[in-house]
């Protein structure tokens, strides 16, 4: 099997959902012929014309609620907010609008549309580069949420968002676009929105996490392996709706829960976990359900020893790992 | 005109008498909006309402029974089946809607709209409505500026009845007429009177062939009045001066079309007590029916969040 | 004591403040010499004129950055937003821009404004008359955020919201204006923001709770009384910051946390309540960490009996804490 | 302007160096900038600038040190301490600030600060900058709106060149110049050559003198060329055709006033020379004290979260 980046993997999904289905539509801003600040789009205007890929005036309301009239009008459109700090003012068109649209027109009406958004940190893009904005979007009925980390999922999981018929958020971490490699099939297939999976199995305690921290939670649970503790990492990948089964099977199971998410901890993805195992596996539970991640600031300081002050990193991780393995 | 003058004065009765729980009414705007209509196709054009679109609901062929349906919040109204407030949702026989009441955010989904014509190499026409307070919000700029670079086929037509529930158009803008701001993005603007159908139906009629002819959007400017308060949960005297209102009063579109029709003996005086008397009727009959149906009711309510949620046909 | 509704005592100390501080403005839409859809502003115009009380254009992200601006130089702007469902367009500006503004400066510039809002439901407001915010005000760090449920809390949280030098969003329960009636000092008094109440003190279990629900948990508890069950309820007031150490210490002393909201809960106030006692009070409980809220819904449908299914009640309540109490 | 012109080049070496996470350039944008501010009052007005305003920061007063403190994330970084971007954050000599890197937020709150003064009986005036990318935004038209109606104190100061990243003007906007849209406002704009400094002082000085007497606002579209990729992570061979760069490279306002004040025999050759030595000493001299400094730390980034959170004085 080929191996592919993150960013790969979302052009080539991109492409090959261009080339399957006519209605499938690119807009965003400057995602023509400069290929989208990220080159996600990177070739995509000379494959499919400008009609195709639209590079849009520089207004993300704009660029949601025009993708959600022509989703309405039989187009599947892939909106791209060049970054989550952006995202902002479509807030809008997508929370007040988007997510409610099948509901409010008792199924008359669908939106079957992406917004895909490269989001989170640890890429020097201080306060306004390096935003995780997950958790309105995780509130919203009405609305899918996924956020795919590693090349595989990402290509799986942008191909079911584009085929739903109903309005997916993608969360794209930009710093694994190009830092995580991983195989990829090139044969078409699709990963269900709404599951989770197990990216380390294990026995000691449960890593609930996703996006980045995946990664760091997978380093973290090598180094705790060397000292004898086994940690199962379970990747959510979809954060609404959250996979409730398998969070609390893997908690029961284990008996012991950390959670680790780059985004502040106050009313977040983190604290619905905690709620979701607090609330099913209660009985099951040998310690306390803990959560790891950066202080309550703005995220995140340009300055590179405060961005890397900010962030959890696999040696944060295993302390908590080995804090609560002891209990 | 007549019809939805006397369904509309129904629904303000129904809501002093404590059965629909709120309405805005259409009274001052039926001349623009039935003239609109007529100016466009219904078979293949595209219509994005906002809630003072009573008449246009009308014109497009929904029944006053569906009509008042939402009002009542009925389990049968075809726009939402009662999940939202009347005239929002969507119409199952027109390609008519309303997603919410959130004021302006229907501009931009328009251009959407319109752009998906304009890919599918459809000759079809989006009309989308909005007030003179709807002007301010940014996302009618940014449709219309989208909309002037990408040429859509859309008709941006503002019913201007010179207030935002209170606000007077003098704190909403610095500036006359809302026609003049389609030069700032590269499309014709024109300010007519919204109470002389002839006016509106021909400028609607110019700005249809011109998005037709794929020559872009056009900004139709309507002057009409809100003859009751913003809804039926507000009081304009409060805000309007006496003079004003008296004012406004004379401006009602269904007098002045009924005076002309038969200063220019177009119609008689008993066609024209016909016509009331059998708006009057089939208004009566209406309520009577709707007024027994049955709420929206709990079963239905989990149905139609997102694919597979139930619901699905 | 003089006893007066909630929109009554907005009404007082937003004029008590002005009064009192020229800087204070307000502005909004209609509230002017409309009073405010709500009447909060009635008579201010007349008594402070048009350029302190500002009739705006319709424009949210105007009216928030407006008042950002203002707040910036010398001002304390109230911006009222006329519903919470109104307030996604404003987003940008205060969740991006305002909640920053001290810590994006180093504290060289100050943002003391207020933002009210009308949220909630019960009201026949349907799906765009009837949303609760709060969940992404909460979560970001630079904002304080209030949700008073009393009259006397409205009028002693709306001073110190405006006597505040940072962003503070104040969540106005709109079925609590004129519903909610208690007694309010005439003097001048403030509470402090982070600051949970116990409203009612029990033994069996906490009831954590806010806004309209406060009423409907304390009528819950009477009945359950009546049952044999003493119930506490707090009344968590800011959102925040969480009062953690309060909610601790409550679920640690009565063993049993019923969390009881109107939002939907998915990544909510009840999942971070949640999270806070399953990582804080683990070894002092006796039940699972019980959450009631609303279906995973668009809030709310405008159908009398589908909102009414839709809303927790005290009936649901009083259900919920039969069933933990049992455990 | 040939200060800034070097340090410009210096940030832009540093980034490459590695040392400089991200750069924006003002080259091509330093007569407007310079100009400009110079027709204002550093001591009393407000100056809402944006990432590109790097010489309009060093001529409000800001040390080449300071400028370099914020590319290089340095503990005393005046504007933020090093949380954000470069030029973002406040300036704590001069009224002069950047909240955010988010495109157009800057709009309504110079609206704010215009009105506040208003408030207060002030004269002093807003000038908030922007790019032809940002007139898109819906917040410029809401705050050029409301700035119309209340007729603030505020100058719209925009350096048009012609690309938003790789977005040219043409799939911006439908029209040739922003500054026609002041009109739909109610207020005067015009179009000015940003490359000559008299054009710009003279266009600002009367929006200055407008404001100050509260006669409201103005709009200035001051057209630009933006000499280097829109920042250091660009390359604008990907979207500019050859032609286009090369004409645009014969728009450098740095050569156009030299050459002009040459030709009119206002300097002479040895004393551009003795400009440009200092410039270049001056440039040397801040990179070898920045460059030794410290990154800003730990300890302090905790600080003015809220009121209360530390670092308040
Ligand atoms: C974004 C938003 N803000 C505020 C409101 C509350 N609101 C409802 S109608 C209205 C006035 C609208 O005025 P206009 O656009 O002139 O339409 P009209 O009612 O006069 O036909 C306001 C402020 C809203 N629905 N949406
Ligand atoms: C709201 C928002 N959307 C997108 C971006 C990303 N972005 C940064 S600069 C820029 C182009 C701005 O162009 P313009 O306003 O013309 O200014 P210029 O850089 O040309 O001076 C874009 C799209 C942003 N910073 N903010
Ligand atoms: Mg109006
Ligand atoms: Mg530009």
């Amino acid at each position: 099997m080929p191996e592919q980046t993150v960013i790969e993997a979302v052009r080539d999904t991109m492409r090959a959902e261009m080339r399957r289905d006519d209605s499938v539509i690119l807009l965003g801003e400057d995602v023509g012929s400069r290929g989208g600040v990220f080159l996600a789009s990177d070739g995509l205007v000379e494959e499919f014309g400008e009609n195709r890929v639209i590079d849009t005036p520089l207004a993300e309301s704009l660029i949601c609620g025009v993708a959600l009239g022509a989703a309405v009008n039989g187009m599947r459109p892939i909106a791209e907010i060049q970054f989550a700090d952006f995202m902002w003012p479509a807030i809008n068109q997508l929370i007040g609008e988007a997510s409610k649209v099948r509901y409010g027109t008792n199924g008359v009406k669908t939106a079957p549309m992406t917004v895909r958004v490269p989001y989170g940190g640890g890429v020097r893009g201080g306060l306004y580069h390096s935003q995780s904005i997950e958790v309105l979007f995780a509130h919203t009925p009405g609305l899918s949420v996924v956020a795919p980390a590693t090349p595989y999922d990402a290509k799986g999981l942008l191909a079911t968002a584009i085929r739903t018929n109903d309005p997916v958020i993608v969360l794209e971490h930009k710093r694994t676009y190009r830092l995580v490699k991983g195989e990829v099939p090139a044969e078409d297939y699709t990963i269900p929105i709404g599951k989770a999976e197990i990216k380390r199995p294990g026995t000691d305690l449960t890593i609930f996490t996703y996006g980045l921290m995946l990664h760091y939670s997978l380093q973290a649970a090598e180094m705790a392996a060397a000292n004898g503790i086994d940690v199962e990492v379970l990747d959510l990948r979809t954060l609404r709706p959250l996979d409730a089964d398998a969070i609390a099977e893997s908690a029961s199971r284990t008996g012991k829960a950390l959670i680790v998410q780059e985004d502040t901890p106050a009313v977040s993805i983190s604290s619905e976990v905690a709620a979701i195992i607090g609330e099913r596996c209660f009985f099951d539970l040998d310690g306390p359900i803990t959560r790891l991640g950066p202080p309550e600031l703005p995220p995140m300081p340009f300055s590179p020893i405060q961005e890397a002050a900010f962030m959890p990193s696999p040696e944060k991780i295993l302390t908590a790992i080995t804090k609560l393995a002891e209990i | 005109m007549v019809l939805s003058r006397y369904l509309d004065e129904r629904v303000w009765l129904l809501n002093r008498q404590g059965k629909a729980a709120i309405a805005a009414s259409a009274q001052g705007h039926e001349a623009a909006q039935v003239a609109c209509v007529e100016a466009t196709d219904p078979s293949k054009d595209h219509y994005l309402i906002y809630y003072r679109q009573f008449t246009a609901m009308i014109a497009l062929g929904t029944e006053p029974e569906e009509m008042l349906r939402g009002f009542l919040a009925k389990e049968d109204d075809p726009m939402s089946a009662s999940r939202q407030f009347p005239l929002h949702g969507a119409h199952p026989r027109v390609d008519l809607f309303n997603f919410s009441n959130v004021i302006a955010t229907q501009l931009p989904q328009a251009a959407g709209v319109a752009l998906a014509d304009k890919l599918k190499g459809s000759d079809a026409v989006t009309i989308v409505y909005f007030g003179d307070g709807a002007s301010s919000q940014g996302d009618t700029h940014e449709a219309m500026n989208f909309a002037g670079v990408q040429k859509l086929p859309v008709i941006f037509f503002c019913e201007n009845n010179r207030y935002a529930i209170s606000v007077p158009q003098s704190k909403q803008m610095g500036i006359d007429s809302l026609a003049s701001r389609a030069a700032g993005y590269g499309f014709p603007g024109i300010q007519i009177d919204g109470t002389d159908v002839a006016a509106v139906y021909e400028a609607t009629k110019a700005a249809v062939a011109r998005a037709r002819a794929g020559e872009g959007p056009t900004l139709i400017e309507a002057s009409v009045e809100r003859l009751l308060p913003h809804t039926t949960d507000d009081d304009h005297t409060r805000y309007r001066s006496a003079e004003d209102i008296v004012q406004m009063l004379k401006r009602d579109p269904v007098k002045i079309l009924s005076d002309l029709l038969k200063r220019r003996d177009l119609i008689t005086e008993s066609e024209d007590e016909v016509i009331h008397s059998e708006a009057k009727t089939r208004v009566n009959e209406a309520t009577d029916t709707v007024d027994a149906e049955s709420y929206a009711s709990v079963e239905t309510m989990f149905d139609h969040v997102t694919e597979g949620s139930g619901g699905n046909s």
